[in-house]
């Protein structure tokens, strides 16, 4: 493909923006040429979603420019964007289950006709569907009966639609199946070949190097470095992802390696996601799932916790067999669960810090229905302490910055009697450095007090920094097990984002 | 109007209010300020409002309705909405416990509050067990307990047996309508099981955050069915003091009951979508709408218009406390 | 979770089959229970036999809401049935909506006769417009046909001013016993849409009128209603404390009026002549209204006696149905009753 | 056979709802009725389209908010006082008095619907102010008394039967299901209104005008519940100042049988007409068989428990969870017969 002599589609020049003090991005610049396939690599953090954000019009840049096909063009909401040739399949789905296919082809664009003729809009949509591989769907079925693959094409489908210059895909595969894959791919070439520039944002290094022409490396907010992919090889874009590696201190002494497992877990199967997955967390003992969003890290804890309906598998407490698909039973077996959405799934925001550390564990409070005083105030008073929260006690949490309100919902699961396993999802999702060793401190504490621990996370950092056991996980199974003293960041990252069977391999 | 005023600070939430003053507050204290010298004029202007008599009549005319509310208050508090007919289990329980004073006024009074109770706790158990609406729910039971009470009267009044003695409960206490002590019985009860017994704290929890209070297994229904066997058992208790004092029942007058019930709750200031307020603010909503009604009706309007002005202080509640919510976020 | 939300429709079916046969099941109940609905035999409306045997009639009315609608249906019932009429009675707790609705209902079903007792005489004059279309007769009860005359075959009705007149006679005369001729009179009417309580006020104001010292502050509309004259009642007294009280009230039935009584009591008002209190009239008699008669607490009231009126109105119907010519109106003869003839009037026992 | 079971199962709900619900109206008012000696006619046919006038539109009015994910308990107040105006308006002519009403209730739509999209309120507490100040208008207009309209003609021209079993009425109801039926279903509309109750959020990301379109639902909502009450005063040639619960009552029966879901996203107009068509031919058959009113209302009653709780979102899960591992234990006992 002769993507050098073509002109410029898109121009990032000198693009800087900063979330109050934290520096996003700086000095960022990028071009992309019709028809190429361009991916940006970096770690969680590193930048990718800002410049995704603001290509996409949700966010304006502090400084730089911006042009598409040589013109200046800043988009100040998604509706601009979209009328400045921009498209944008986000990682999270945004399609509307209740309505059909055809429907959700035709919503939000701007071109939409008053009148909805329902066969020219039928057959538009089986030319959507055709170009990303659906040619068997039917566009009349609501959203809500496709499958997890189905819906990224959909949507894809949806973007291709808008006649898009760019087409940005945010990590378009992390819910699909090999096969489903292989269609997005072929989906995008076809697109790229119509003279459509795409930026393809992905962890998945082994899909970026099948699939894009050239990429950008992201660390910290920085441009790394732009190359075509034929000049690097995925050991080499693993270091430039990860840079200089740091040294990393011991900061905690594991348990030891011998005892029985507190937790353990044989043959758990959650569909759609995870087929079959065996796991044991001993006292005291922090294991990592670590994966790349979609590797059904988070579903695993959800199960546990009793979130999910549909998991079954065997799972023993103490060797004693917990019922999966009640929170209730799962609490009391002493399962307590920290949701990755602090705000919908877990704080009670118009209430005190106090009433929230509390709100679990009312009923050891009380006496024949009635919640005593004298029991409240002691532990209120100490789980406020511990998180470091004495003075706010009876500010409401929504006064609260996003790393102490983590350290609320935190809270309330510690010093529980009869708590065996602690199971975090994303435990430091959108809390500041400070709140974040901060986070890490209380859990190492709970560990060290014989609390098994499982957390999911996707971030490198947090995974070394906390974890004495990093299960890698892709595609719903486990890739590996090791002792963090016995493997490396490295390691860690081939095996979140290239799993033995993962399509290089195959290739 | 102190009831919206101190919408901002939820039992347990202190904070000195001088420190916090923002652009909202002040804006609050100014429409406190605006309300207030109305009521003020109103009352000053109003010939007959500043008497004795008409205090007492104020306060007759709260009672009913103020017990009515309270009973509210619980399910709007636990999150779940309103219920659209409780004035229909008001006039029922009348009816129940007039032909119930057979048994003696004891056994009546103690039959119609189970019973007001537990058609309510039912509605809750369906509500808060499987989520269907609250609204529908209270709709559909309103019609099947309507249906009911036409099935067993025969649609025709109910009188008590001739011999009962229950005229007490009619009675004043202190020159002041029994009812008014029963409300401040009621509100302290219900205030003291909201804050201080497990069930209250987590119906706080419960209301203002369903699903975190779901994903940490806290008791989502028995908080519903409590909070509707409450408010059952407050209409019942409305019902009994209703049935005393009327000496008979129909099934002419129900909504009156519901849709003031709502407002004084509303008008209390607290937030629909749960979790916030406390109980005696309901009061205070219920004396302000009093108080209103009154002065139009002692000016002569009809009741036309007072229902009139009684939807748009709702309006203005609602805009408000949302405002509020806003500004505190 | 949620993205399989339509698969949860199967069973509705069976709850369906469910449902339907409990609707059955309920609807049965219903229409074979009281003595007063329609059974199974066809409608015998083609029978040109001159008796009223088996002939269906149709009953739409307030319903048995008060004592003295129950009382009245009751008699036109019996009288009906007595001759051998199978008589179906739709009721409507004075809800005009329904009242139209039970009218065309009454009027699909094509019966030999349809008796009315009008919540509102223009709400039912399309129904009644249809009814003649039909040629169903109607009969017309209590209050004078007014505007639905054209469409109705007879009417059989109280004398409503006279009624009032009366209401306003006992107001002046148990003034007078007090020793008053000047005063605030408040009046707490029926539902007020219909046609008798405009005669019946309209009489009573005339006859007010004669003593000018004596003014009406306030009507307002009670709806056959005790428990809702007494709230407005309270609510009058509160209003006119200030200025000047009130003397006397007009509870246009006695069951209003004595809702009117316990608001007084309520509010401290002393009561009757005795105590040189309010002087409080009804206009059309209950069993209660009498026994406060009797304890001197309502000064008086009027007759209409549901029963005798609607034993009037059964047998206008049953000679309708044998085929006889009847009067198009008949009017009732009304008595006043104080505290001078209570006794006479309970013992006779037509007052509910 | 199986392939008519098939394809009846692969119907969506709602669809499969108002057609079940339907139907078994329609069997049961054939049949029960007729089974009790009372045999149906075109007159009964005509009073089911007379109910279905009356109350119809409110169903469409509330159903139409309820697919948007809000509720509009305000349409019973328009109900009453669309009516009240509709008298007062009107005494010159019919025609102008419904224009104005019409106009009324969109400008009272409005206002709620701007106050719940822009300040992002609670639509049930909004129209609950709103119901209660309506109906306080319809009192004060009517000085709490019902309001006779002189023009008898009026009403007897409306309710005159055309080919037996219309009449102006009905077909004006009618007339105004099939032209928002049109609107939602022929339009960009329907489609957004069923987004932004679907799933609001993405709504917004994907470029729906979400403002827009609630304070649309809202206006046509308001329209419609005043149209409904002002036909419905011209019939009676009466407004009343309240109605009491009973449209409401009919109306959100009607939805939820009609395919819509409180949730929101799911239902249509042709749904929503199904479904108040089969409450309608349920009253009729009470009407018929000359039931007491308790019997309908416990009727009514039983069937809105039973819609609520087949919307309610813990039992659509358990039945959804049921039919999974039904059809996973099938699949695996096939498989196992292939083995």
């Amino acid at each position: 493909m002769s993507t050098a002599t073509s002109p410029e589609r898109l121009r990032f020049q000198g693009v800087c923006k900063s979330y109050g003090a934290v520096r996003a991005l700086a000095d960022f610049s990028l071009t992309l040429r019709p028809g190429e396939i361009h991916a940006l690599c970096g770690h969680n953090g590193a930048g990718k979603s800002t410049v995704v954000k603001i290509l996409a019009g949700l966010v304006r840049p502090d400084e730089g420019q911006i042009e598409i096909d040589g013109a200046e063009a800043l988009a100040r909401s998604p509706q601009q964007a979209q009328r400045l040739g921009v498209a944008l399949v986000d990682q999270e789905i945004s399609l509307i289950d209740v309505l059909s296919v055809a429907d959700n082809l035709m919503l939000g664009s701007a071109d939409q006709p008053f009148l909805n003729r329902r066969r020219a809009a039928r057959s538009r949509a089986r030319d959507l569907l055709r170009r990303v591989g659906l040619d068997s769907l039917d566009p009349a079925r609501p959203v809500s009966s496709l499958a997890m693959g189905e819906r990224q094409l959909v949507e894809i489908a949806r973007a291709l639609g808008h006649d898009a210059g760019i087409l940005i895909l945010d990590e378009p595969t992390a819910t699909l199946s090999e096969a489903e894959i292989g269609h997005v791919f072929d989906a995008v070439r076809s697109v790229s070949a119509d003279g459509t520039a795409v930026l393809f944002v992905s962890h998945r290094l082994g899909e970026v190097m099948e699939l894009c022409h050239s990429v950008t490396v992201l660390r910290d907010g920085q441009l790394v470095r732009t190359a075509q992919t034929t000049e690097l090889d995925r050991a080499e874009l693993i270091q430039l992802m990860l840079g200089h590696e740091p040294e990393r201190a011991l900061r905690r002494e594991p348990p030891a390696e011998e005892g029985r497992g507190s937790v353990t877990i044989r043959g758990l199967a959650i569909p759609p996601r995870v087929p079959g997955l065996d796991l044991d967390v001993r006292p005291g003992e922090i294991v990592a799932l670590a994966g790349q969003v979609g590797c059904g890290a988070t579903d695993v804890i959800r199960a546990l916790a009793g979130h999910s309906s549909r998991a079954s598998g065997e799972v023993r407490v103490d060797g004693r067999r917990l019922r999966l698909g009640s929170p209730g039973v799962a609490r009391a077996a002493g399962l307590a669960f920290l949701s990755n959405d602090r705000k919908s799934e877990g704080l009670f925001l118009g209430r005190s810090v106090g009433d929230n550390l509390v709100a679990t564990r009312l009923k050891e409070m009380s006496s024949g229905g009635l919640v005593l005083e004298r029991r409240v105030e002691p532990v209120a008073g100490r789980l406020a302490a511990s998180i470091g929260l004495e003075e706010r006690r009876r500010s409401a949490v929504s006064e609260l910055s996003g790393g102490n309100q983590q350290k609320v919902f935190l809270g309330r699961l510690l010093e529980q009697p009869g708590t065996r396993l602690l199971l975090l999802d994303e435990p430091t999702r959108g809390v500041d450095v400070g709140g974040r060793a901060d986070i890490h401190d209380l859990v190492r504490s709970a560990a060290d007090a014989g609390v098994g621990v499982l957390f999911a996370s996707t971030e490198l950092d947090e995974i070394f920094d906390l974890a004495d056991t990093i299960v890698t996980m892709f595609s719903g199974r486990v890739v590996a097990v090791a002792r963090r003293t016995e493997t490396s960041t490295h390691r860690v990252v081939s095996e979140m984002t290239h799993a033995p069977n993962d399509r290089e391999a195959v290739a | 109007m102190s009831a919206t005023e101190h919408a901002v600070m939820g039992p347990g939430v202190s904070r000195s209010p001088l420190e916090r003053l923002s652009r909202g507050d002040l804006a609050l204290l100014l429409g406190a300020v605006v309300v207030f010298g109305v009521l003020v004029y109103g009352a000053v202007s109003t010939q007959g409002f500043l008497s004795y008599g008409n205090f007492k009549a104020i306060l007759a005319s709260m009672g009913i309705i103020g017990i009515v509310a309270v009973g509210m208050s619980c399910i709007t508090i636990s999150g779940n909405l309103v219920s659209v007919t409780l004035g229909t289990t008001v006039v029922v329980t009348t009816m129940l416990f007039l032909a119930a004073l057979t048994f003696g006024p004891v056994a009546a009074i103690v039959l119609t509050i189970l019973a007001g109770a537990a058609v309510c706790a039912l509605q809750g158990f369906l509500i808060g067990g499987f989520r269907a609406n609250p609204i529908i729910v209270t709709i559909a039971f309103g019609t099947l307990q309507l249906g009911l009470a036409q099935r067993l009267t025969n649609q025709s009044t109910v009188y008590p047996p001739h011999d009962a003695s229950f005229r007490f409960l009619a009675g004043t206490v202190f020159g002041l309508p029994l009812s008014i002590f029963v409300l401040i019985a009621i509100t302290l009860a219900l205030e003291f099981w909201l804050r201080r017994s497990r069930l209250g704290r987590e119906s706080y929890l419960v209301g203002e955050n369903l699903r975190a209070a779901r994903a940490s297994a806290l008791r989502v229904t028995p908080v519903a069915v409590a909070a509707f066997a409450l408010a059952g058992a407050c209409a019942a208790v409305a019902g009994v003091l209703l049935g005393a004092s009327q000496g008979n029942a129909t099934l002419l007058t129900s909504e009156t009951y519901t849709f003031q019930a709502i407002a004084a709750v509303l008008v209390g200031g607290i937030a629909i979508t749960g979790g916030k307020g406390a109980i005696y603010r309901t009061v205070l909503g219920a004396l302000f709408i009093a108080v209103v009604s009154d002065m139009l009706l002692l000016r002569g309007y009809s009741t036309g218009v007072q229902v009139l002005v009684r939807g748009l202080v709702v309006l203005a509640a609602v805009v408000i406390v949302q405002l509020l919510a806003k500004e505190r976020a | 979770m949620t993205s399989h939300r339509n698969s949860g429709w199967r069973k509705p079916s069976l709850v369906l089959v469910l449902l339907v046969s409990l609707a059955a099941l309920v609807a049965g109940c219903g229409s074979s229970s009281g003595s007063s609905s329609s059974s199974t035999t066809s409608s015998g409306s083609g029978d040109e036999s001159g008796s009223a045997s088996g002939k269906t009639v149709f009953l739409v009315g307030s319903g048995d809401v008060g004592p003295w609608a129950k009382a009245n249906n009751h008699a036109v019932i019996d009288a009906l049935e007595a001759a051998g009429a199978q008589v179906t009675y739709l009721q409507d707790p004075y809800n005009t909506q329904l009242q139209v609705e039970n009218l065309n209902r009454a009027v699909a079903a094509k019966p030999a006769l349809i008796m009315l007792l009008a919540d509102e005489f223009r709400a039912v004059v399309p129904a009644l417009n249809r009814a003649k279309a039909a040629g169903i007769p109607v009969i017309n009860m209590s209050e004078p046909p007014g505007i639905i005359a054209p469409y109705i075959a007879a009417s059989q009705q109280a004398n409503h001013e006279q009624l009032g007149t009366f209401a306003a006679e006992n107001i002046i005369e148990g003034l007078k016993e007090e020793g008053k001729t000047s005063g605030n009179v408040i009046a707490i009417t029926g539902t007020s849409g219909m046609y008798q309580v405009e005669l019946r006020m309209k009489a009573f104001e005339k006859k007010l009128a004669e003593v000018p010292g004596l003014k009406i502050v306030a009507v307002e509309d009670g709806n056959w209603d005790e428990n809702t004259s007494q709230k407005i009642a309270q609510q009058l007294f509160a209003k006119y404390q200030g200025s000047g009280g009130i003397q006397a009230a007009y509870g246009m039935a006695d069951n209003q009026a004595v809702g009117i009584i316990q608001a007084a009591k309520e509010s401290g008002m002393p009561v009757g002549v005795k105590d040189k209190g309010l002087i409080v009239t009804g206009s059309n008699c209950y069993r209660i209204g009498l026994e406060s008669i009797k304890r001197g607490e309502q000064f008086g009231t009027a007759s209409q006696s549901p029963v005798e009126e609607g034993e009037a109105a059964g047998k206008l119907g049953v000679e309708l149905l044998e085929g006889k010519s009847i009067a198009k109106e008949i009017e009732g003869k009304e008595t006043r009753i104080t505290s001078k003839n209570v006794d006479e009037w309970l013992a006779k026992n037509v007052c509910p | 056979m199986s392939a008519a079971l098939k394809r009846l199962r692969s119907l969506s709900p709602e669809v499969l709802s108002p057609v079940l619900f339907l139907l078994a109206m329609i069997g049961f008012f054939l049949i029960v009725p007729t089974s009790q000696g009372h045999p149906i006619g075109s007159y009964s046919i005509y009073s089911v389209l007379q109910t279905f006038g009356t109350y119809g539109l409110v169903a469409l009015a509330l159903g139409l908010t309820m697919i948007a994910g809000e509720f509009d308990l305000s349409t019973l107040g328009m109900f009453a006082l669309g009516g009240m105006l509709a008298v007062k308006l009107g005494e010159s002519s019919a025609a102008l008095g419904i224009v104005l009403v019409v106009a009324i209730g969109a400008l009272a739509g409005l206002i709620q619907g701007a106050l719940i999209a822009f300040l992002r309120l609670n639509s049930m507490a909004v129209t609950l102010g709103g119901y209660i100040t309506m109906i306080g208008l319809t009192g004060t207009l009517g000085h709490d008394k019902s309001v006779s309209y002189l023009n008898v003609d009026t009403a007897i021209k409306l309710d005159e039967p055309i080919a037996e079993i219309f009449s102006r009425h009905s077909l004006i109801v009618l007339a105004a299901f099939v032209l928002v039926a049109l609107l939602m279903g022929f339009t960009r509309l329907g489609r957004a209104v069923r987004a932004v109750g679907g799933d609001r959020k993405t709504s917004r990301t994907v470029g729906v005008r979400v403002n827009l379109v609630l304070i649309g639902v809202f206006t046509l909502s308001g329209m419609l519940a005043g149209l409904a009450g002002g036909l419905n005063a011209y019939s009676l040639a009466t407004a009343v100042t309240n109605p009491g619960v009973a449209p409401l009552v009919f109306a959100a029966t009607a939805a939820l049988i009609g395919g819509v879901t409180v949730a929101g996203g799911q239902g249509t107009a042709a749904g929503i007409a199904a479904g108040a068509l089969a409450m309608s031919l349920l009253q009729a058959s009470f009407g018929i068989l000359a039931s007491p009113i308790w019997v309908t209302e416990i009727v009514t009653g039983l069937l809105l428990v039973v819609a609520v709780l087949l919307t309610a979102p813990l039992i659509r899960d358990r039945i959804a969870n049921a039919r999974q591992a039904y059809e996973s234990l099938r699949a695996r006992r096939t498989a196992g017969g292939i083995d």
